[in-house]
């Protein structure tokens, strides 16, 4: 891509009216506690042909700006001022009845996750066509012949097939390429990219950014681009406003903001955004121990019912999925194992036998003894092996307190007498850097961060041999994401415990792990050590994995 | 508590439960006559100052036979609906716990037996019984019994699968534990759920039972017996039906409300 | 919806039949007393009773009572009613066909004011129209049969007060008027539980539809309110409505037990609390028999329904 | 505690002293208007008529459906006496014990087939015979041997003499069926009806409606005058009267107390009470403790307030009752001696029978009609006073037939009125009666009953009749507190309906509709 194009095309435009122009915007929510200020004092212009993009964490106010634009505001939010001009026209004057008519077709929009954007009992056809006949006052048969050269220019190779399908018969992949037709199909002025490739695996997000790169360049509309990851940000946007608590902190072009962040807090997102050539792990043992080894384990699910097998037994036989096939590994002390994969790949469930959780075939050696089977699994393999779950929400039992769920392994191992239970418990805390007062919360007074906190430190408490971290971060804020990783390097560091990384974050784990296994359709494809990562005799699919990733450093702006 | 009682709804089951609650264990004790005397004087009399709501075909006053029929009546509801909790939550869990064909031989005669309609399931039931209070209850039971052994094993079944569940089963937590310590409190809310809401059906049942007499039987003060005696002096003596008649919906639609709210108020999606 | 998945499911349901009608069977011949002294009554006399018992078969065992009353069905014959002496068939076939009629009149009228009433309260949420349907749903559940058809008769079918006949029935081949007459008040008093249970559940289910994101990114697109609703949020909160609907048979096969007693009208519900109070036992297992086949086919019909009211549901 | 002990003027509110008609009076006052043919009379009722075979069938709208279909050899008329039905006239021989019955002339069923005496012989032979259930054949098991002499004459000899016969050949349940239709399937005597009554059948349908049409060739000529009539079912009380009262029905069989002063109450409506000798009675099992003593069943009697029940349980449509079975519609019935409601002397009488402390019972009544358990909770209220603390247990019919009636040991029973005093004691008194269920058996009660079945004389019977009521004054085997009225209604249009005391008999041909 050429950003000196681009934002030459944007210096051109911006003589003419911006397509976006917002002008000391304040939004607040109606609240119990009172008023809440969402946004304050916004001020952000995208330029004709210019794409902005708009990067914060959770709750900084991102998600509330798009509504704003949108005109489709909860009916406790309160406006304090402040203007939004689309192509110079004032929209906060309009009625509902304007805004539907703009809606979809001058300022379309397309969502993060397209399977809850799609209507589930609607064909793909009939959701992109009733926008056609809507806006551009179509028949029938001229918006479907139309939808249909839409899909054509997403890259889907039967778009006709396609129109006929229901959202639950398309891939992510080919949902989210629908959702954009649609967003293109009414030639807009702009468009609101909200997370738009978040909820996709790392390659067909890959192929959405190129997607959107392309007809961006086609079309020559407008875009906002909403975000919480700088790095892929950078990659397709003109601009780059960071908002944080509702303000907007820092804004300007891509490379300024990464080469001179001028606000702290942009510092710190940058710092968080995790970069494969920076190492934070740990130095792996000298001599490579093996604690446990896997071998030729499978994982097969859904097997016919009975019911099945007597009735349809020629049918019996296709029913259920090997969940992971021939799956060899091993695990060294102290070091950190990272296997990344795309969703389905089988990863989680490689935890889950390690975990003794789940029924395989094939066979585990811990220490030299041989285990056949998850029954024969006992409770001194359980407390040496831990594992940390990646939804710390549903990881802690919301009825207990944070106390008595730490205390637990401490309670069922007899890792220290009854009596110092309490004392321990408040070690640990400290020791994930919590203060030992959360003891006595319950999970739900606590962030999303803390309570993963709270589960590593249940894991560690058990003084294990092995932690198996499946997708722990996944779930997290970028900066909160940064922050665990560390402090499981740190754990690590301190007590000589291997770890187990499971992630589809091919930067983070380049950033953590001695060795990386790659899982594809419940195979291991691929085994290496970090420094092979870029080596030629690497698995196509490796590269095209490490290919896929945005890599965005403070050194590699453009 | 004060979230739960921000929406108008609660409120209002909330009351309406406390007054049927109060009625149920101090009714009889606060009771102005006794409700099985009979004053030939004031027979079908509407509400005056000595009989606040009037009296019925025998002259018995109706205040004190309401307040001495609620704890027979919301007992009812109550107990009722107690045994078939219990019992079925016992069934649903074992069968959540257990699943394989323990789990699919319980569940295939729970689906025999959700196939009649909880109505005829008590008839029949209380036929065999041989009507009255007792069997009445009794039928009741018997009969919510498959319907939450069903809800207590999906509940059981939707916990069974959350990751504080598998931490405890990686930690190698024993069963008992994990039923009792992990999956059982968090398998409660929906079930005391559906068990609130199902007293205000026994009531119903129960009373629909007594209007039918297969329930409870004369001189008993039940509600729904009450009315089922009074409806032939309705046009008499409104009073002696309607009373009964608003002391019935008052109680179901205490425990409906209050049920409902309750649901509202634990659901994980509401309460963020 | 494979035809494997059909036959797997009807055969689950004659298997539940077949359970619930050996239950029934030996419930019944545990209970005290027998038809023959029930239609002899207290006036009878002792050798009258045991003539009629050897008349109507009861001296013999009840597993050899079920043996020929299976065998009976297997050759399409339901057996005789012992109190009224005509075939089961009979009996019960008429019954059903006027609870049907009483029943498909109450479940229509439920789906054409309840959705509508739910609908209305979702997208009017919080508002007094809100607040007002759903005062009279709470009411309308809670209110037993018994009180609702007492009220409905005194206020609108007392003497020169109401305009409707209090209870009978009128077949609508012979009148559809007095049909039409006779059918409203025990149809509303069945109809008024089933109302707010269906359109609580519209509600709810709107509503959550309503906030879902599909519905935000149609309003997003521009589309009309119309649209919006009718096309994208309707069609995906009705499937939980159908469920409901079909739960509610059960209640409304229980409702009419109440209903049709006090109207007076002919139907399954009477038939068979006669049949309980005489111990007519060909009569209570084919009404039980009837009633636990409709239920269980309601579930199956419902589960078609939402299958097809929602593409990703699939059985197999 | 003398709150029972009021006036019933006080307490009933003016009803007794509304006008209402007898229905004797009703009828010599009607009696000038000329009837006019034609009509449906629509009757609503609210028991099922579950059979229309006249053997055995006791419901109380079967009854008038087979009175309507069916005539017996002879019928009990409005005035309790046996009127001519199929036999026009009969006669005794001297000893009581062989009777000539003389058939009408020409009498047909309703296909058209004669009704000849073989019909009568081949009717009271299937009642006799053990293996048919037939209600009336504890009425006329004296009967030794019946023959036809010729088509119009039938004989009946009996075991041992009976003056009576022809008012047991009354017997609802003795009405002639054709030799037929007793040859064919009995189950058919259930649905279908090949009578000589009035009225034919037309349709059958026990859940909704029966509807009779009228027999054009009935004996009477010139009767029915209607052309039609319908029983409609309303199981539910309410709905039966709004349905009667918004003029949906033109007869109410059967009106409750509850109601009557309200239908009567009502324009062009005419409700009859009729008073009868049905009463309430309260078993108590003699052969066991406490009721072996007879002072403990005396002290009952003294317990209870038996206007004041008329007054609160009847809406004072009936009598009180003194522990007699016969009311004094009765022939024989003695002047009964009034027992006053004394708790004082009655908790008296029972520390004296050994029980200072009262006595704890429970007395059970079927729910079946209301009226039971009515009395039942008002017996229990009032005999507080006295020391009886009765817990009162009521239960479903079905329940009480099969748990209860003729093994318990306190329970409430409900009785109609009895054609004779043979009949009456022939029930519940003697010692092989059918229903004996209190273990009082008394040999000289027996006689006495026996005794006078034999005689025909008036006088000597009178006399035996009294002995036997004496005695059972004496012992109290019963506590029969209240005799209930008959009520029913007919509306503006109906003339001339009535029903006797007894029950069973309808006179539906002598009703006709006066519409302008």
């Amino acid at each position: 891509m050429s950003a000196a194009l681009t934002s030459a095309e944007a210096k051109a435009a911006s003589k003419e009216k911006p397509a976006l122009a917002v002008h000391k915007y304040s939004l607040s929510y109606r609240t119990e506690a009172g008023l809440i200020a969402a946004l304050r004092n916004i001020d952000l212009t995208i330029a004709k042909g210019e794409t902005v993009g708009l990067v914060g964490e959770s709750g900084s106010g991102k998600s509330s700006m798009a509504w704003s634009i949108m005109r489709y505001l909860p009916p406790n939010a309160v406006e304090q001022g402040g203007a939004i001009r689309l192509a110079g026209e004032e929209i906060l004057d309009y009625t509902p009845h304007e805004m539907a008519t703009i809606r979809g077709s001058r300022v379309p929009m397309v969502f993060q996750d397209p399977s809850t954007s799609l209507n589930p009992t609607i064909r793909l056809g009939e959701q992109i066509a009733e926008v056609l006949i809507r806006h551009r006052g179509l028949t029938k048969a001229e918006a479907y012949a139309e939808a249909e050269a839409a899909l054509a220019r997403t890259g889907i190779t039967h778009p006709k097939e396609m129109l006929q399908r229901y959202p639950h018969e398309a891939s992510g992949g080919e949902k989210q390429r629908v959702v954009i037709a649609t967003a293109f199909a009414c030639e807009p002025e702009l468009i609101i990219f909200d997370e738009p490739t978040t909820a996709l695996d790392i390659l067909t997000a890959r192929q959405i950014l190129d997607l959107f790169t392309r007809l961006r360049e086609e079309t020559n509309v407008s875009a906002l681009y909403i975000s919480h990851d700088l790095g892929l940000v950078s990659r397709v946007v003109d601009r780059v406003a960071v908002i944080h608590k509702g303000v907007i902190v820092e804004n300007g072009s891509v490379d300024e903001v990464f080469r001179h962040p001028k606000a702290d807090y942009t510092r710190q997102l940058i710092g968080a955004v995790p970069d494969p050539e920076r190492w934070i792990g740990v130095e792996a043992p000298a001599v490579p121990q093996t604690l446990i080894r896997l071998t030729n384990a499978g994982v097969h699910y859904g097997g016919p019912s009975l019911l099945q097998r007597i009735f349809q037994p020629e049918e019996a036989g296709k029913v259920g999925f090997w969940g992971a096939r021939n799956v060899s590994l091993d695990i060294r002390k102290g070091e950190l194992l990272g296997v990344v994969g795309e969703s389905g790949s089988g990863k989680s469930t490689i935890a889950k036998v390690l975990a003794g959780l789940q029924d395989f075939e094939g066979t585990l050696e811990v220490d030299g003894r041989t285990i056949g089977s998850r029954k024969a699994i006992d409770r001194a393999y359980r407390r040496r092996v831990q594992i940390v779950f990646q939804h710390p929400d549903a990881s802690l039992n919301p009825r207990q307190k944070i106390g008595t769920i730490i205390g637990r392994p401490l309670k069922l191992y007899q890792i220290v007498p009854r009596r110092q239970v309490k004392i321990r418990v408040g070690q640990l805390l400290e020791m994930v850097r919590l203060p030992a007062a959360y003891a006595k919360r319950y999970p739900h007074q606590l962030s999303g961060g803390e309570k993963q906190r709270v589960a590593i430190a249940r894991a560690f408490a058990a003084e294990p041999e092995l932690v198996i971290c499946d997708e722990v971060t996944a779930a997290l804020d970028v900066s909160v994401q940064a922050a665990v990783a560390e402090l499981l390097v740190k754990l690590q560091r301190d007590t000589g415990t291997a770890c187990l990384f499971i992630t589809h974050d091919l930067n983070l784990i380049r950033q953590l792990a001695h060795r990386i296994a790659v899982m594809r359709h419940g195979v291991l494809v691929d085994f290496f050590d970090r420094r092979d990562a870029r080596a030629d005799d690497r698995n196509p699919y490796t590269k095209a994995l490490l290919d896929a990733v945005p890599v965005q450093s403070s050194s590699a702006a453009a | 508590m004060r979230r739960f009682l921000s929406s108008p709804s609660a409120v209002v089951g909330t009351t309406l439960l406390v007054l049927v609650l109060f009625a149920a264990l101090f009714g009889p004790l606060i009771a102005p006559y006794d409700p099985q005397e009979f004053h030939p004087l004031a027979r079908l009399q509407g509400p005056s100052a000595s009989y606040w709501l009037g009296t019925d075909q025998f002259g018995r006053d109706l205040l004190s036979r309401i307040l001495s029929g609620a704890p027979a009546t919301i007992a009812f509801g109550v107990f009722s609906t107690t045994i078939g909790v219990v019992v079925g939550s016992l069934i649903g869990v074992i069968a959540g716990v257990s699943s394989g064909w323990v789990d699919s031989t319980i569940m295939r005669i729970l689906d025999g037996l959700l196939a009649v309609p909880d109505l005829l399931f008590t008839l029949l039931i209380v036929t065999v019984l041989g009507g009255g209070m007792e069997h009445a209850l009794l039928a009741v039971a018997v009969a919510f019994t498959p319907g939450m052994a069903r809800i207590a094993r999906s509940a059981v079944l939707s916990v069974r699968t959350r990751d504080y569940v598998r931490a405890a089963v990686a930690r190698g937590e024993s069963g008992l534990y994990i039923v009792g310590r992990e999956v059982l409190p968090n398998a409660l809310s929906p079930i005391v759920v559906e068990a609130t809401i199902r007293v205000s059906f026994a009531i119903m049942i129960g009373a629909t039972l007594g209007f039918l007499g297969l329930g409870a039987q004369p001189p008993s003060t039940e509600w729904g017996l009450m009315v089922s005696e009074a409806r032939q002096f309705m046009f008499r003596n409104p009073w002696c039906v309607a009373i009964p008649g608003l002391s019935i919906a008052t109680a179901a639609l205490g425990f409906n409300l209050f049920g409902d709210a309750l649901r509202d108020a634990l659901d994980p999606r509401r309460s963020h | 919806m494979s035809r494997g998945y059909l036959i797997r499911r009807l055969l689950a349901i004659i298997l539940v039949l077949a359970i619930v009608t050996l239950a029934v069977f030996a419930i019944t011949t545990i209970l005290p007393g027998n038809a023959a002294i029930m239609i002899l009554g207290e006036y009878a006399t002792p050798d009258a009773v045991a003539a009629l018992e050897r008349q109507l078969h009861l001296d013999q065992p009840w597993y050899m009572q079920y043996l020929s009353w299976v065998a009976g069905i297997l050759h399409g014959d339901f057996g005789t009613s012992l109190r009224l002496s005509q075939p089961v068939t009979q009996v019960v076939g008429e019954a059903f066909l006027n609870s049907a009629m009483l029943a498909l009149t109450a479940l229509a009228a439920v789906i054409i004011v309840a959705i509508p009433l739910g609908v209305l309260a979702a997208l009017k949420r919080g508002t007094v129209i809100d607040l007002a349907i759903g005062l009279f749903s709470y009411l309308g559940t809670a209110l037993p049969e018994f009180v609702t058809a007492t009220l409905l008769l005194v206020f609108l079918a007392a003497p020169n007060v109401g305009p409707f006949p209090a209870g009978g029935f009128v077949a609508p081949w012979e009148d559809l008027a007095g049909f039409a007459a006779h059918v409203i008040l025990p149809a509303a008093t069945l109809g008024l539980i089933l109302l707010a249970h269906v359109s609580r559940q519209v509600r709810s289910e709107m509503s959550e539809v309503l906030a879902s994101d599909y519905v935000r990114a149609a309003r997003l697109k521009g589309l009309s309110e119309r649209r919006v609703i009718w096309r994208h949020t309707l069609p995906n909160s009705l499937a939980p409505a159908v469920a409901v609907i079909s739960l509610d048979i059960g209640y409304l096969l229980g409702g009419i037990i109440v209903v049709e007693e006090i109207f007076a009208w002919p139907g399954l519900g009477r038939v068979l609390m006669y049949a309980l109070e005489n111990r007519d036992l060909p009569v209570i297992q084919a009404v039980t028999l009837l009633l636990a086949a409709i239920y269980a086919l309601s579930n199956l019909v419902s589960d078609i329904i939402i299958a097809k009211l929602d593409p990703r549901v699939r059985y197999a | 505690m003398t709150k029972f002990m009021l006036t019933r003027r006080n307490v009933v509110m003016g009803l007794a002293a509304t006008a209402l008609v007898p229905g004797l009076d009703l009828q010599d006052a009607l009696a000038a208007a000329t009837p006019k043919p034609g009509g449906t009379l629509r009757i609503s009722h609210s028991t099922r008529i579950a059979t229309l075979n006249v053997l055995n069938c006791s419901g109380p709208a079967e009854y008038p459906a087979v009175d309507m279909l069916y005539s017996g050899l002879t019928r009990m008329g409005p005035d309790n006496k046996p009127m001519a039905d199929l036999a026009q006239r009969w006669e005794a021989s001297a000893d009581a014990k062989t009777f000539t019955f003389h058939l009408r002339e020409g009498i047909t069923f309703h296909d058209g087939s004669p009704c000849t005496a073989d019909d009568v012989v081949a009717t009271y032979q299937a009642i006799l015979s053990p293996d048919i259930p037939a209600a009336a054949r504890s009425v006329l098991n004296m009967i030794d041997k019946i023959e036809a002499v010729d088509p119009t004459t039938v004989k009946i000899t009996l075991a041992s003499p009976f003056a009576d016969l022809p008012i047991s050949t009354a017997h609802p349940n003795a009405r002639i069926l054709s030799k037929a239709a007793l040859a064919g399937p009995r189950e058919k005597l259930d649905t279908t009806v090949n009578g000589t009554g009035p009225f034919k059948l037309e349709t059958y349908d026990s859940a909704r409606m029966v509807r009779l049409v009228k027999n054009e060739n009935y004996f009477i000529k010139g009767k029915p005058y209607l052309d039609a009539v319908e029983l409609y079912l309303f199981p539910d009380l309410a709905a039966e009267s709004a349905n009667f009262l918004n003029g949906a029905m033109d007869v109410m069989l059967t009106v409750q107390q509850a109601d009557f002063q309200r239908i009567a109450a009502s324009s062009g409506i005419k409700a009859q009470r009729i008073p009868s000798g049905r009463f309430v009675n309260i078993t108590m099992r003699q052969d066991q403790k406490p009721f072996d003593d007879v002072r403990v069943r005396k002290a009952l009697a003294m317990s209870i307030d038996r206007p004041t029940l008329v007054d609160i349980v009847l809406e004072g449509l009936g009598r009180p009752a003194y522990d007699n079975l016969l009311s004094p519609e009765f022939q024989y019935a003695i002047q009964t001696p009034e027992i006053p409601y004394d708790p004082a002397s009655a908790k008296k009488l029972l520390a004296e029978a050994g029980y200072p402390d009262g006595i704890k019972i429970k007395l059970v009544a079927s729910n079946r009609p209301a009226i039971r358990a009515q009395v039942a909770v008002a017996v229990k209220e009032m005999a507080k006073a006295a020391g009886f603390d009765i817990d009162v247990e009521t239960m479903s019919h079905d329940t009480y037939l099969a748990n209860i009636w003729m093994k318990g040991q306190f329970y409430m029973g409900y009785w109609g009125m009895q054609a004779t005093e043979d009949a009456t004691f022939n029930l519940l008194l003697t010692s092989n009666a059918s229903y004996e269920d209190t273990g009082w058996k008394n040999k000289e009660f027996d006689q006495l009953v026996s005794d006078a079945r034999q005689t025909t004389d008036t006088e000597k019977r009178r006399d035996l009749y009294a002995k036997a009521q004496e005695l059972m004054l004496r012992d109290t085997p019963y506590i029969v507190p209240i005799f209930e009225d008959v009520l029913t209604a007919s509306g503006k249009s109906v003339e001339d309906w009535t029903t006797a005391p007894l029950s069973g008999y309808f006179y539906v041909e002598n009703v006709w509709l006066n519409k302008a």
